[in-house]
C-alpha cells in the first residue's frame, strides 16, 4: 500500500482511533432468504487478476491486455485517484463545497471507461470520474459542480459523456431512451455499432426508474449496458437495506444477462464491459453488470461513516485495493521498472497541482448566470425579472444607500 | 381528413385553394401532428396505446399505421419511463412527443419533468436541448372516475424551465401542437379533454399567431375574462349571455400559461377596471393565484373592484355526479361579473 | 358453452362481424429475446383443472377440495360473472358512466378470494369485483365508482378489502406498507398469521411502484403475496410491450418465489394463493403469482378491442373458458345435478334483478359531498369555500336571477 | 438533551422547575420526535439514512438506539416506496413520519403523495386515516450542489387533501412536529435548513399555539411583511434595520401553509395598508401569489400600494455561487418596502 506512485488510499477517510459503530448485520431471517455471498462476491464473480496480483484465466471473458494496455490502466487509476485526493483535500481546506470521492472504484470505473470505443455513449451518476477521465472530460471540468460555479462544464455532445445526474436513477431512463435512439438511427447491429452504458449505485438499484429503465431497454432490444457499482454502502445503509439477493440477478427477471465482475479488478472490469457493449453494439443488449467493489472513503466529504461501519471492514478491503494489485502485476510480470513508476507519480504530481491551480482560480459566476438558459427561446418573464434585478444591482453602484 | 391540404401546404401551393375544413378539437391535434411528423422525421410519438388504438381519445388515430412503429410508439405502462425515455431520445436529436393518457397519471413521471426535463437546458448552459413535448389531455367535465378529471396545469407553470400551454378551440390545437412540436423547449402541452369534439373552421393556410401569446376572443368594455383551456367555451357563453343585461364583457384566452403574457390582460383591465378569473383548477396557489398577483400589481389605480376568481375549489375532484357544481358554470362566472360590477 | 347456469360470457363482448385487426405479433428479435410460451402459459404452469374438466394432479400445488366447495366456486363465478354482464349492460343503457369488466377472469380472482382467511387483507386494483365479492363487498357496493357517485362506499376496515386503486401499480407499495405493518404487530410467524394480497395487471409490472413494492416486501420480509392478473393485454398493448420474458420471472430478481398458475382453473389459483397465503403468514413471504388468463371483453366499455386484436384470439381463449370447466367437472364427476344448476341460475337472476334495482335507484350525492371530508380536522378554507358556495345556490332559491 | 424534561412533561409534573433550556432547531426537531415516539408506540420514523446515521442533518439522531430498527427504519432508496409503504402503515394503525432527505429528492414521492396520501381520506369519505406525516428539509443558503436546496412548498400547497406547515424556529420546530404527528391528516412538514443550527429558549411546559396558526412574530405599523420557513429571520433582520429609518414593519410567519391562516395578516394590512412578501420560491403560480390574491380580494381599499413579492427568480435554483444574489436578503426586502411605500 507504499507504493509511492498511488498515493496512500486512505489519507482523508483514515478512520483509526476513531470510535467504531457496530457492524451493519443481516438478520437471521434475511440471510436465510437468500443474501448470500455478498462478502466475497461469490462463485458467480469474474475475476482475472486477483488481489495480489496474480493473472487467472476465466471460461468466458478472458482478453489479451498488452503490457503497454496494462500500463495504462494502471497510469489512468494512479491519476484520477490522485485528483479525487487532492478535491478531497481542497474540500477540506475549503476550495469545494463538497467533494463525491471515488476511492476504492478506480478499477470499476476505468475498467468500464476504457472498455468504451469512440462512438459509445455513457450516463453517468455523480461518483464517475474515473469513466469521465476516459472519456476525455478533464477532471477540472468536474470541479465546477463542487465548488457552486456550474452544474458541469463540460460538453455531453463532445465528450459522449452525459452531464451527472444527482437524483438517484433517473439516468437510467435518460439512458435508455439515448440507446433507443441508437437503434433507431440504425446505428446498431453490427461489430462497429453504437452503444450505451449507464451508471449507478447499489442504493440507486431500488428507484422505480432504474427498473423502468430495464423494462424499456428489454421491450425495445436496446443497446445499453447498466453498470451498478456496487460498493456496499448507499451512504449509511448497507447492501442488506436494498436487497436480499445479489444485484446481477436482477436481470433474470427482465430476460437480458446480469453478471457480477470484481469490481476492484480493472483487467475484469475491462472484459467484462467490453463484451457487453459488444453485445449491445451487434444487438444483443440490454446488459446488467455488477461491479462488486467498496467505497473507501465516505460517501461525501459531509459524510461521516464512523457512525455506521466498522474499520475493520475498511481493512478488509485495502488488502484488494484494485491499484495495488495491478502494481504487483507490473513487477512480477517485469512489465514495468522503477522509471515507469517514477513518470507516473510525477505525472500524477503535475495534475494534482494543475487541478488545484485550476480550482483556487476559478472566477465566481456573474450575476447574469442566475437568469441565462433557463430556455432555448428566452422567456420574457425571466427576462423582466433579470432586467429588473439588473437595475436594482445598478441603484447600488449609482449609491442606492440601504 | 386533413391530412391533403396539410401536404398541399407543404408542397408550397397553398394559395391555389385556400379551402377551410370544420374539424374537430381532436382531429386538429390529429392533423397537426400528422404535419409536424411529414415535416420532419425526427419528430416521434410515444406513450400508452398510442398506436393501434390510437389513443385513447384517437388523437393519434392512424398515425402508427402510415409512419410505422418507430415513429409510433406503444410505450410500457409507466409515465416516468415515458418522460425519461422521452429525454434520452431527446438528447439523441430526435423530437418526442409523449402522450400522458389522462392528467391524474402525469404524477409518477413527475420527477423526470420537474428534476430532468425542466433543467436539462439550464444544467448544461445550453448544451443540451430537449425539445420534448408531452400532451396531457385535461380537465373535467366527461362523467370520469377518479384521476380522469384533475387540473394539474399550476404545478407546471410554477416549475422553471418548463413551458406551458393550453388550446382551447380546433385551430389553436392545429396549430399549437405543431409550434409546439417546432420548438426546442420543453412544453407540458394541455389539452382540454371536454372540447375534443367541438368544431371549428380550419384555413390551413393562414399564418398562425405565435405560440406564447394571449388572445383577446371577445372584445367588450364592462369587465374582463381570463380564462384558458376548457373554460373558454363555458367563459364566453357567459359573455354572450350577459350582453342581455347590456354587459359587454372582454374575454381572454391565455393559451401560454407558461410564460403568460398578460400585456392584453393588463391593457384590458386598465379599460374595464374589472377582471374575474375563470379556471376548473382548485384556485390554492394556482396560477389564476399569479394572475391575480400580477395584476394587482401592474394596474393598482384602474382596478375597480379586487380581482375575483371563479374556479373549482380546494378539494379533491368530486364523484362525477358532483361535477357540474365543481365546475365553473355560466351562472357562477356571471354572479362574480355581478359581484365586480357592484364592488 | 350454452350451458343455462351461466350466461353466455361472450354476450356484451361479441365481435363477430366486426372489423378485426391484425393480431399483435412480436418481432422476431423479441421471440430470440425470449418471449416464450405466453400463448399456453408455458411448463411452469400450476393446473389441477383442465379447459376439459379433467381434475389432474400437481407435485407441488395440489388440494383436497370437496364437492361442495367445487359447487361453491362455481357459484361465486356464475353470480359474478352475472353481475358483471349485468352492470356492462347498465352502463350500455346509461346507468353507468363505465364499467370495468371481469370476463374472463372470474377463476383467478375467485380463487385468489377464497384462498384468503379472515385475517388477510387485499388491495385490489380497479377490476377485481370477484374478490370483493369474496370479501364479503356486495356488488352493488361496487357501483357508485362506475356511477359517479361515491368512490367506493364499501368499509375496507370491515370487509378487509381496500378501496379500488385506479393509479396504476400505487397499491402495491400501500400494500407492502399494510404487510409490513402486520409484522411489526406480531401477527407474522405462525399458521394463523396475517397476510395481504394485491392484485395488479400485467401492464402494471412496468411501473416503478411495482418494482419498489417487491423491493421492500422483500427487504422486510414482508407477509405479502403480489397476485399478477396477466391478461395479456393492457388495454390495446399486448404483453410484449411489457417484457420479453414470462412475468412470473421477475420474482427472481428479487429473491422471492414466483409461480405461474393457469389463471382460468379455480382450482389451481386456489390452491397456489392458498399456498403463498400461507407461506406468508408463517413468515415466509413475499410471494409472486402469475394468474394466466384473458380479458375476453373490452378493456372497459368505452374500449373498442376490435381495433386492434383478433377475434379468432377470443375465439381460442373461449375454449378455456374459467367457469365452464368446472361444470363440465362436476357434472361428470356426479357432484351436482340439474337441480343445481338451476338454483345458481336463479339465484344470478336474482342477484342481477337485485343489482339492477340498487343501481337505478342510487340516489345522487348532494352538493355538499363536494366539501365532505376533505380533511379529518376540517380545513377553514374549504369550509369558507362551501359556506360562500351553498349561500350562492340559497340565492336562486331566494329568486336569484341569473 | 431535551428528552429528560420532556420524560418529566410526560409523566405529568411540569410544574416542578420549567427550565428553559436553548437548544438549536435541529434539536427542537430531534426531542420533538422523541416526545412523540415516547408518548404514541404507533408513531414511526422512517427514511434514507434515518437510523445509524441519524439521518444526514442528524435530525433522528439517537432515535434508533433508543426505539429500535422496527421504529426507526433503513428504508430502500426511492421515495415512492417510502410515502407509499406510509400510506400502507398509516393504514393499518401506524403513525408514519417520513424523511426525506433534501427537498429535490421529494419529486419521485409526488405520485404517492398526490393521488393516494392527500386523497384517501375523501375518496373514503373519512374511513381511512392516513396521518403520515413528510418531513422535507428545504431551501438554499448552504452552498449545495443542486437539488438540495429547492422550495417546492407551493405544489403541496396547491394540492387539496394535504396540509402543509414550515417551522421557523427550534420552539416551533419542537411544538409543531409533535403537533403534525398528532393530527390526523396528512402532513407536508417543510424545514428551513439553513436554519437547523439556529439556537432559541425552549420552555417545554408551555402551551403551543395551534399548529395551524400564522403569528405575528414582530409587531408594527409601517407596513406589513408575511413570510415563513428561513425567510423568518432574514425578514426580523430587515424590520429592525428600518427602525433606523424609522419605518415600524409588522412581521408575520404564516407557519401553516396550507390551510393558511391569513386573518391576522389581513387584520394587519387594514391597518399598515403595505404589505410585501417574502419567500425564496420561485414566484410564479407559488403561495405567495395567492397571498396576493387573498388579501388584494379581502383588504380592497386598505391597500395603499400593489402587494409586492420578493422572492427567488422564476429559474431553476442556479449554481451555489450566485445564491446569495438568488434568495432574498434584507437589502430586497427594504427595497420592496421603500418602493411601496413610495407607491
Ligand atoms: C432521489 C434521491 N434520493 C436521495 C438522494 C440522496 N442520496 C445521494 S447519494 C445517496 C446514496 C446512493 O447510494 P448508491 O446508489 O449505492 O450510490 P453510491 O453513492 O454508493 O455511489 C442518497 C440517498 C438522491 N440524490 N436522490
Ligand atoms: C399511472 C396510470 N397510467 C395510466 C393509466 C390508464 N390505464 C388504466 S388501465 C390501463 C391498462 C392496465 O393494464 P393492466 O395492468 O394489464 O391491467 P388490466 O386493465 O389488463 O387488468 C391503463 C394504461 C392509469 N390508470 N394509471
Ligand atoms: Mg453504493
Ligand atoms: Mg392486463
Amino acid at each position: 500500500m507504499s507504493s509511492p506512485d498511488s498515493p496512500p488510499p486512505q489519507s482523508e477517510a483514515s478512520h483509526e482511533g476513531a470510535p467504531t459503530a457496530t457492524a451493519a448485520k443481516p438478520t437471521a431471517e434475511q440471510v436465510i432468504a437468500g443474501l448470500r455471498a455478498t462478502s466475497e462476491g461469490g462463485e458467480d464473480l469474474v475475476q482475472l487478476l486477483t488481489p495480489e496480483g496474480e493473472r487467472v484465466q476465466h471460461p468466458d471473458f478472458d482478453i489479451d491486455v498488452s503490457a503497454e494496455d496494462l500500463r495504462g490502466l494502471y497510469r489512468d487509476m494512479v491519476l484520477i485517484r490522485r485528483a479525487d485526493r487532492e478535491a478531497n483535500a481542497l474540500q477540506r481546506q475549503g476550495q469545494l463545497g463538497i467533494w463525491v470521492p471515488l476511492l476504492g472504484q478506480e478499477a470499476a470505473q476505468i475498467g468500464a471507461g476504457r472498455a468504451m470505443r469512440p462512438q459509445d455513449m455513457a450516463f453517468p451518476s455523480y461518483r464517475e470520474h474515473g469513466v469521465a477521465w476516459c472519456c476525455g472530460v478533464d477532471p477540472t471540468e468536474l470541479l465546477g459542480i463542487f465548488r457552486g460555479t456550474d452544474h458541469g462544464s463540460w460538453d455531453p455532445r463532445e465528450t459522449n459523456f452525459h452531464l451527472y445526474t444527482i437524483v438517484i436513477g433517473n439516468q437510467c431512463l435518460n439512458a435508455a431512451g439515448y440507446a433507443m435512439g441508437q437503434r433507431f438511427d440504425g446505428k446498431v447491429g453490427d461489430s462497429d455499432g453504437e452503444a450505451t452504458i449507464v451508471f449507478f449505485g447499489d442504493g440507486a438499484t431500488s428507484q422505480g426508474d432504474v427498473h423502468e429503465g430495464m423494462v424499456w431497454a428489454a421491450v425495445y432490444d436496446a443497446p445499453l449496458v447498466f453498470y451498478c457499482q456496487n460498493n456496499q454502502w448507499a451512504i449509511s445503509e448497507p447492501l442488506e437495506r436494498q436487497t436480499r439477493v445479489p444485484l446481477y440477478q436482477r436481470a433474470r427477471g427482465y430476460g437480458f444477462p446480469g453478471i457480477r465482475v470484481d469490481g476492484n479488478d480493472v483487467l475484469a472490469c475491462l472484459a467484462v464491459t467490453r463484451w457487453a457493449l459488444d453485445e449491445c453494439r451487434t444487438g444483443n443488449g440490454p446488459v446488467l453488470i455488477e461491479a462488486f467493489t467498496y467505497r473507501m472513503d465516505a460517501h461525501t466529504t459531509s459524510d461521516d461513516p464512523t457512525r455506521y461501519r466498522l474499520a475493520d471492514e475498511l481493512e478488509a478491503w485495502k488488502l484488494k485495493d484494485p491499484i495495488e494489485r495491478v502494481r504487483v502485476h507490473l513487477v512480477r510480470e517485469g512489465m514495468a521498472d522503477q522509471g515507469f513508476f517514477d513518470a507516473i507519480q510525477a505525472e500524477a504530481n503535475e495534475l494534482a497541482v494543475r487541478f488545484r491551480d485550476y480550482c483556487v482560480n476559478m472566477p465566481n459566476p456573474g450575476l447574469e448566470r442566475i437568469f441565462e438558459k433557463v430556455y432555448a427561446e428566452e422567456s420574457p418573464q425571466v427576462a423582466a425579472q433579470r432586467d429588473q434585478f439588473f437595475a436594482y444591482h445598478a441603484s447600488f453602484a449609482d449609491g442606492g444607500d440601504h | 381528413m386533413a391530412a391533403p391540404t396539410i401536404n398541399r401546404r407543404n408542397a408550397g401551393s397553398a394559395d391555389e385553394q385556400p379551402a377551410t375544413q370544420t374539424i374537430t378539437l381532436a382531429k386538429g391535434l390529429n392533423a397537426g401532428l400528422r404535419a409536424a411528423m411529414e415535416r420532419d422525421p425526427k419528430v416521434i410519438v410515444m406513450g400508452e396505446d398510442v398506436g393501434k388504438l390510437g389513443g385513447v381519445f384517437r388523437i393519434t388515430d392512424g398515425l402508427q399505421k402510415d409512419f410505422g412503429e418507430q415513429r409510433v410508439l406503444d410505450t410500457p405502462l409507466a409515465e416516468s419511463g415515458i418522460i425519461g425515455t422521452a429525454i434520452g431520445l431527446a438528447l439523441r436529436g430526435f423530437r418526442p412527443v409523449c402522450e400522458i393518457q389522462f392528467d391524474g397519471f402525469v404524477f409518477p413521471g413527475f420527477d423526470q419533468i420537474v428534476s430532468q426535463l425542466a433543467k436539462m437546458h439550464y444544467r448544461s448552459q445550453g448544451k443540451l436541448k430537449v425539445p420534448v413535448v408531452v400532451r396531457v389531455p385535461y380537465g373535467g367535465g366527461i362523467g370520469a372516475v377518479e384521476h380522469h378529471s384533475e387540473s394539474p396545469e399550476s404545478y407546471f407553470a410554477h416549475t422553471a424551465g418548463l413551458k406551458v400551454v393550453s388550446c382551447a378551440n380546433a385551430v389553436d390545437a392545429y396549430w399549437m401542437i405543431q409550434q409546439a412540436i417546432a420548438s426546442d423547449d420543453p412544453i407540458m402541452f394541455f389539452e382540454p379533454k371536454r372540447r375534443y369534439w367541438e368544431k371549428a373552421e380550419l384555413d390551413p393556410t393562414a399564418e398562425p399567431e405565435p405560440l406564447f401569446t394571449s388572445r383577446v376572443v371577445r372584445p367588450g368594455s364592462t369587465a374582463t375574462l381570463v380564462t384558458y383551456g376548457p373554460m373558454v367555451k363555458t367563459t364566453l357563453e357567459a359573455a354572450i349571455a350577459a350582453e342581455d343585461d347590456g354587459h359587454s364583457l372582454e374575454v381572454i384566452d391565455l393559451r401560454s400559461l407558461s410564460p403568460m403574457d398578460l400585456g392584453p390582460v393588463f391593457e384590458s383591465v386598465r379599460r374595464t377596471g374589472h377582471l374575474v378569473l375563470v379556471s376548473e383548477a382548485a384556485p390554492e396557489s394556482s396560477l389564476t393565484a399569479e394572475v391575480a398577483a400580477r395584476v394587482q400589481q401592474e394596474c393598482f389605480y384602474s382596478l375597480e373592484a379586487p380581482v375575483l376568481r371563479v374556479t373549482g375549489f380546494d378539494t379533491p375532484y368530486p364523484p362525477s355526479k358532483c361535477e357540474e357544481e365543481f365546475l365553473p358554470d355560466l351562472d357562477r362566472i356571471l354572479d362574480a361579473v355581478d359581484r365586480s360590477l357592484a364592488y
